[in-house]
């Protein structure tokens, strides 16, 4: 069976620790996706998530804290509004925009990072990998 | 080239379980950027932590990796283990194999993959990490305290008596703060005035403490350690230098105008102290009342001062402080009534505020603490008490509870039934809440003792009716709606921010929440800093509180900025984000960014740079910049993007 | 063999004479005399406060006073509504100085005439509260031993499951009554299984039957017991055992009432403590009163004692 | 008591203090030997009370209204009667009232305002003949002058 790709952008105080916590309670899910720990969700810039999708990722989560909660005040208002700009881009160079998640997934989520891991995995499961043309596009 | 070595961790069964550790050591000396690659059963222990250092010894390694559990568990530890035989302790990474991978999968070959390709991810990130340093500040050992209500008061008193410098700089004329207006307080109902004031002349004599009343800070610049503050003296028209309080001035002013500390319940003159308590106890003259500001002609206090002290010619004064924390406790105000139209909107005379209660009960007030209702005078004997008039109204005024108005009516209504015997005192209310130390016995008090007469619902309206006024409320215990004719009403109303809080916290770059308050860098585990380092909060500002948490946490804010205070520098987290000058366009993206202040931009160079003591390491500036010029330490973009690459494997 | 005072009341006598009957038996082959005392009168049941406040006391403590003159130290009564009131009346006097001058004063001028007792008024020694009111089930407990009793008993009362039921009066108010706990009381349960019995665990065990309502508003009455007896029965209670008058006649006769208002009530049988240990100690079956039951208690009986010796009831 | 007649109303309640804390309040006080201004109005009394469903006051309620110095509101209510002296809010009250007691003194000043009245007479002569004793005695003592 396919097994999709995912490469995870998530900060230090949220979503990574939202993960660790799905551990700490022994949460079972799919081992689809990588998680890259950043400062905050505002450092990932769409470049990495274009870059992501040209090496092969089938999709690519954001994770971040939920607005308001964000460790520096508002980097995730800031991840928000590129996400929806790249979005538009995706579109239109074919990668079904649904193939990038935004998630905010607080430290005490474990469960919700488990489930956005798994839904996303199948999600993508259905969708099927991402076509070398599309790639092709993005280089 | 760069000496890598990797050790992965057992922990027991717990990663080894699911992970294959043999094959992901296997894995991972087949990759020709690893030098070194071994697995361990217990990584942290005292053995698991000697290997680290020996292998770096005798394998020359240059950068570590360590594949265990959760860097928030032992990053510091493999750091330091690191720095301990002689490696920068930056080019230690932990890779996430067991809360990110053993813990959750269960298919062992597909867990093992994935814990080989975050190793290698890491790897990947570690192999391009430079050595750091921690960035290290000076601290200017001096604090400032905004705000001189008993939290300004108790949080400058305790810096100084650790002995730092304090600046105290209080708007009005004097410190104090509400605190001075009170009469007695709940729940041990002792005389405001009489533990206030010894505090007051403590800061007025303090040799550490630098007391700037009738002052607003103007401008703020610097970052924690070292700030410098511009402060407006505003001119009180009056020479303090010279100035020996005598009071004659005052006496002779023509002007009537009503004063605010007695909430307009009796008047003060142009030239006046705020109260005979007042520290610094000087004059100053309300400009915008005074007969000669306005007109030219009076300067009856000129003629009549011994001294000569009177300065109508002086002027507001700008002066600049160095230093190296700020507590910032601007306290509240209330609500007005003006605000509340059902209430009467402050045209009932007789529909009063808390606070003009606090002043009608004072030894020291208009009354000389004789409950008169200022309408007539009369002592009331039929008194309406509302409680959260104007609080938890989410849809018409302030959504939250106000905190300490339940109390404060309770001993309201309590201290006037000491006053007037016969009279009878009724509190409407939402709920009674006594969350303290000896509030609950205090409330039963009221009820049991004193026959207060607590009434169990909101009030629909108040009007005048000849010279009574009409309560229109409901008893929802009782089922029935009621009405009152009262002598006297008395509101709660909602405690709110201060004014200018707003603009305050904009000049500190520190954060307001939505109603209005300042803002804690989190509500249970760091209540007393704001978000932005070096500012401490205190008191009301932050929100509504009575005095015993209002000192607690003033001492609180205070213990935060000796300890602060307790170094010569500080030590920050260099990865921080940084310009490549010779890419740097000027276009100042990052600057309209960055949630620190921390870009500036340099005029002359016409580039852009960080201040390495504001950056907090967001990265936000780094994604935003257009051409790549900016760059985080130890996580450029080529860093990341070799971490995704590694991160999705080999086909 | 010991002697204990013992005050009856007027319900023992007359209409709840199957309470006390089986109690002066038991008492008898446990090694103690219920003494009754020559001469009582009304304990004042219940009285609502009066303005002169003493009145309430005079009857409690008339009582009181000649148990003490006789020199017992101790009272021992049955009847829950007796217990109350002498043990209340007595708690007030040992507590409130006013109350205790109020009632002497009183007594001392309205002395009856009493051919065993000093009648002058120089002899009128002012009652303290110096005799101890017991309830026959707290004397079992504290005097007599559980333990002893289950050594004593001579039928196994094994398999009988039953619903001990302590009403209001029996243990309230717990500060002047002090028998047990008001919220979560055992005496009844620690007796019943000291007898061998099985006791059955349900809410309503100290809930109230309704007491006097009976007489103004039976129908109120019904609905409590109705509750009483569906939730023991629903938990298996083979019946229900209670220590006052009160307490049976609302469950037991009213369950005539109860079957017509609340259709689906489970008839059940009603027992005095006293009958149960009656049939532990190997009472004649005659002397435990079976006949004054309106639900009939043979099954209850049958299963106890295997089969009905001699008598039964109707 | 909605079932009343249609046009019946309930006007606002007129508190002054001489209603509140007035002679009732005092009276009732004095003769309980309770404080009525101690209840908080937890309303654990009203909870455990078996005949709370048969009353038309709650008994907490009734407290209140003592407290409001509304004695036509209780003196006229049907709770007083039901209340059946079974001690459950005596023994559970936080603040210590025994509002049993509050409840024989209301039904005292009941019938001695002739409110309303309970009388051997209305008893059921065949229950009267089969009731114990003590509930004749406690029936008659309570409910009748
Ligand atoms: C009616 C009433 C009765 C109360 N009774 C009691 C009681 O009995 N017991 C009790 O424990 N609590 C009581 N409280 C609460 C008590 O008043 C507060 O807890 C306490 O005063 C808070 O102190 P503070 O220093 O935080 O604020 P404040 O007293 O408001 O002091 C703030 C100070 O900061 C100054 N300031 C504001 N903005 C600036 C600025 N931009 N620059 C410089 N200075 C500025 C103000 O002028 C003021 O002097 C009562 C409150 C009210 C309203
Ligand atoms: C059910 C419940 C829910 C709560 N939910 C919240 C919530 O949602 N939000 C919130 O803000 N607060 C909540 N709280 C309150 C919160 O638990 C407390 O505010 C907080 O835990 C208090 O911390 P503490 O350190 O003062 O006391 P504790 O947590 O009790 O710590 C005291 C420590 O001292 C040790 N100790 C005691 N005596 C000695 C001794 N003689 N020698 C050595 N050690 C000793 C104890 O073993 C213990 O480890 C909740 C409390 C409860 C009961
Ligand atoms: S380093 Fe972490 S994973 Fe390894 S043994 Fe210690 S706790 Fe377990
Ligand atoms: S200004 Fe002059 S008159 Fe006024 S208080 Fe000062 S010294 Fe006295
Ligand atoms: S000059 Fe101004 S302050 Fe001085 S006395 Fe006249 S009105 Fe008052
Ligand atoms: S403290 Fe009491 S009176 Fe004030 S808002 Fe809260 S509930 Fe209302
Ligand atoms: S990394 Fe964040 S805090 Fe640092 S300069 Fe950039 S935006 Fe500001
Ligand atoms: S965003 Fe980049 S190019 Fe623009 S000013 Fe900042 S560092 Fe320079
Ligand atoms: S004594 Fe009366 S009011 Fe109290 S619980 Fe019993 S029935 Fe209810
Ligand atoms: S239990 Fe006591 S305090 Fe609570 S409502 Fe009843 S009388 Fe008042």
């Amino acid at each position: 069976m396919f097994e999709p790709k995912i490469v995870c952008f998530v900060c230090k105080w949220c979503t990574s620790a939202g993960a660790d916590l799905a551990g700490t309670s022994r949460l079972k899910y799919s081992p689809n996706g990588i998680n890259l720990r950043f400062m905050c969700s505002s450092r990932v810039d769409p470049e990495h998530i274009m870059w992501a999708f040209r090496q092969g990722a089938d999709g690519v989560l954001v994770g971040g804290c939920h607005p308001g909660d964000c460790h520096y005040q508002d980097g995730n208002y800031r991840t928000q509004t590129r996400m929806a700009l790249l979005r538009r881009v995706l579109d239109q160079l074919g990668i079904e925009s649904s193939r990038l998640r935004l998630e905010w997934i607080s430290a005490a989520e474990g469960k919700k990072f488990a489930e956005v891991m798994d839904n996303f995995s199948e999600e993508l499961r259905k969708k099927g990998p991402l076509s070398l043309a599309s790639k092709e596009m993005t280089v | 080239m760069k000496r890598i070595g990797v050790f992965v961790c057992h922990c027991g069964i717990n990663i080894a379980n699911t992970v294959d550790v043999d094959r992901v050591v296997e894995e991972l000396r087949k990759d020709p950027r690893i030098t070194h690659a071994q697995s361990y059963i217990y990584m942290c222990s005292d053995p698991g932590q000697e290997l680290v250092r020996d292998t770096i010894k005798n394998e020359k390694l240059d950068a570590v990796v360590v594949a265990a559990c959760s860097p928030s568990l032992h990053e510091l530890t493999f750091r330091q283990a690191s720095a301990e035989a002689g490696l920068n302790p930056y080019q230690c990474e932990i890779a996430n194999i067991r809360e990110q991978c053993s813990w959750v999968h269960e298919d062992r070959e597909r867990a093992t993959a994935k814990a080989v390709k975050i190793i290698k991810s890491i790897v990947a990130k570690t192999y391009l990490n430079e050595s750091l340093e921690p960035i290290r500040v000076p601290i200017n050992r001096r604090a400032m305290v905004i705000g001189g209500g008993i939290a300004g008061i108790q949080a400058s008193l305790d810096i100084a008596n650790s002995g730092y410098e304090v600046v105290l700089v209080e708007r009005e004329p004097s410190i104090g703060g509400h605190m001075a207006q009170l009469s007695e307080t709940f729940p041990t109902l002792d005389c405001s005035q009489c533990i206030l004031t010894p505090k007051m002349v403590e800061v007025g004599k303090h040799p550490r403490i630098k007391l700037m009343t009738y002052s607003e800070v103007e401008e703020v610049s610097g970052y924690v350690g070292n700030f410098t503050v511009k402060i407006r003296r505003k001119a009180p028209s009056v020479d303090w230098a010279t100035c020996t309080g005598c009071g004659e001035c005052m006496e002779k002013c023509p002007v009537k105008v009503p004063s605010e500390f007695n909430r307009g319940l009796d008047d003060r003159g142009a030239i006046y102290v705020p109260f005979p308590q007042a520290v610094p106890n000087k004059p100053v003259i309300d400009r915008d009342n005074c007969v000669y500001y306005r007109t030219g002609k009076c300067k009856l206090c000129e003629s009549t001062c011994e001294v000569g002290s009177i300065r109508f010619d002086q002027e507001d004064e700008i002066v600049e402080e160095e230093v190296g924390a700020i507590v910032v406790a601007t306290g509240y105000e209330t609500l007005p009534l003006q605000r509340i139209a059902e209430y009467g909107g402050g045209e009932v005379p007789d529909v009063i505020d808390g606070l003009a209660f606090e002043r009608l009960l004072s030894a020291s007030g208009p009354t000389v603490g004789e409950v008169r209702r200022p309408s007539d005078g009369k002592v009331p004997k039929e008194v309406v008490f509302v409680q959260c008039a104007g609080s938890r109204d989410p849809e018409r005024y302030q959504p939250y509870c106000s905190r300490i108005c339940c109390m404060y009516t309770t001993k309201h209504a309590m201290l006037y039934k000491h006053r007037v015997h016969d009279g009878q005192p009724y509190i409407f209310y939402i709920d009674v809440r006594t969350g303290g130390k000896g509030y609950e016995e205090f409330y039963h008090r009221a009820e049991e003792e004193e026959g207060v007469v607590y009434l169990k619902g909101k009030v629909a309206s108040i009007f005048r009716d000849g010279d009574q006024t009409v309560v229109w409320g409901t008893d929802s215990l009782a089922g029935r709606n009621v009405e009152i004719r009262a002598d006297l009403v008395v509101l709660a109303t909602a405690v709110v921010p201060g004014t200018g809080v707003q603009d305050l916290a904009k000049k500190l770059k520190i954060q307001t929440g939505e109603n209005g308050f300042l803002n804690e860098a989190h509500p249970k585990l760091r209540p007393v800093e704001s978000i932005t380092a070096g500012f401490y909060l205190a008191g009301c500002g932050q929100s509504p509180r009575d005095i015993p948490d209002t000192v607690a946490q003033a001492s609180g804010a205070a213990s935060k900025v000796t300890a602060l205070f307790s170094k010569d520098e500080m030590e920050q987290d260099p990865m921080i984000a940084a310009v490549d000058e010779d890419v740097c366009g000027g276009c100042r993206v990052c600057i309209s960014v960055c949630p620190y202040d921390a870009r500036e931009y340099d005029e002359e160079e016409e580039i852009a740079v960080v201040n390495e003591a504001l950056c907090e390491g967001c990265g936000a500036c780094v994604a935003a910049c257009p051409c790549g010029a900016t760059q985080q330490s130890n996580l450029t973009d080529r860093q990341i993007l070799e971490m995704i690459t590694a991160s999705l494997g080999e086909e | 063999m010991t002697r204990v005072a013992y005050y009856p009341g007027c319900a023992l006598k007359e209409r709840s004479a199957h309470l006390e009957r089986p109690a002066l038996g038991a008492a008898e082959k446990l090694g103690f005399e219920l003494d009754e005392l020559d001469s009582w009168t009304c304990c004042g049941a219940v009285p609502p406060p009066s303005e002169e406040r003493i009145m309430n006391l005079v009857a409690p403590i008339r009582i009181l006073k000649d148990v003490r003159d006789t020199g017992d130290e101790v009272l021992v009564t049955i009847c829950d509504f007796c217990y109350n009131s002498l043990k209340r009346a007595n708690h007030r006097v040992s507590t409130s100085d006013l109350d205790r001058k109020r009632v002497n004063a009183f007594l001392r001028e309205n002395q009856p005439k009493r051919d065993y007792l000093p009648s002058t008024e120089e002899d009128y020694r002012d009652y303290l509260g110096e005799v101890q009111v017991m309830h026959l089930l707290e004397y079992l407990r504290d005097v007599v031993g559980f333990e002893e009793i289950a050594q004593s008993r001579s039928t196994e009362l094994s398999g009988l499951r039953l619903a001990p039921y302590y009403g209001c009066v029996m243990l309230r108010p717990e500060d002047e009554i002090g028998l047990d706990s008001v919220e979560n009381p055992t005496i009844i349960e620690d007796f019943l299984v000291a007898l061998g019995a099985e006791t059955v665990a349900y809410p309503y065990r100290t809930v109230c039957c309704g007491s006097y309502l009976s007489v103004s508003f039976p129908e109120s009455s019904a609905r409590l017991c109705s509750n009483i007896i569906s939730s023991a029965a629903e938990k298996g209670a083979d019946a229900i055992v209670v220590s006052c008058p009160l307490c049976f006649y609302n469950l037991d006769s009213r369950q005539k009432m109860i079957s017509e208002l609340y259709p689906g009530t489970k008839s059940i049988p009603i027992l005095y403590f006293t009958q149960v240990l009656g049939m532990a100690m190997d009472l004649d079956i005659s002397d435990l009163g079976f006949d004054k039951h309106y639900v009939d208690p043979e099954p209850v009986v049958e299963k106890a004692l295997g089969s009905l010796k001699g008598g039964g009831s109707r | 008591m909605a079932e009343g007649a249609d046009n019946e109303t309930t006007p606002r309640l007129r508190l002054d203090r001489e209603k509140v804390r007035g002679e009732f309040g005092k009276r009732l006080d004095s003769l309980s030997e309770q404080h009525i201004l101690a209840c908080y109005q937890c309303g654990n009394c009203s909870s455990g009370c078996p005949l709370a469903e048969e009353m038309d006051l709650l008994p907490s309620t009734v407290m209140h209204l003592v407290q409001l110095g509304q004695s036509e509101a209780v003196l006229n209510s049907r709770s007083i009667w039901v209340c059946a002296s079974c001690l459950q809010c005596t023994v559970r009250c936080p603040k210590g009232i025994d509002i049993q007691k509050v409840m024989d003194v209301l039904r005292q000043m009941a019938l001695a305002e002739g409110i309303d009245h309970f009388g051997p007479d209305q008893v059921d002569p065949r229950n009267a003949a089969e009731v114990p004793q003590p509930g004749l005695v406690s029936a008659y003592r309570k409910l009748s002058t």
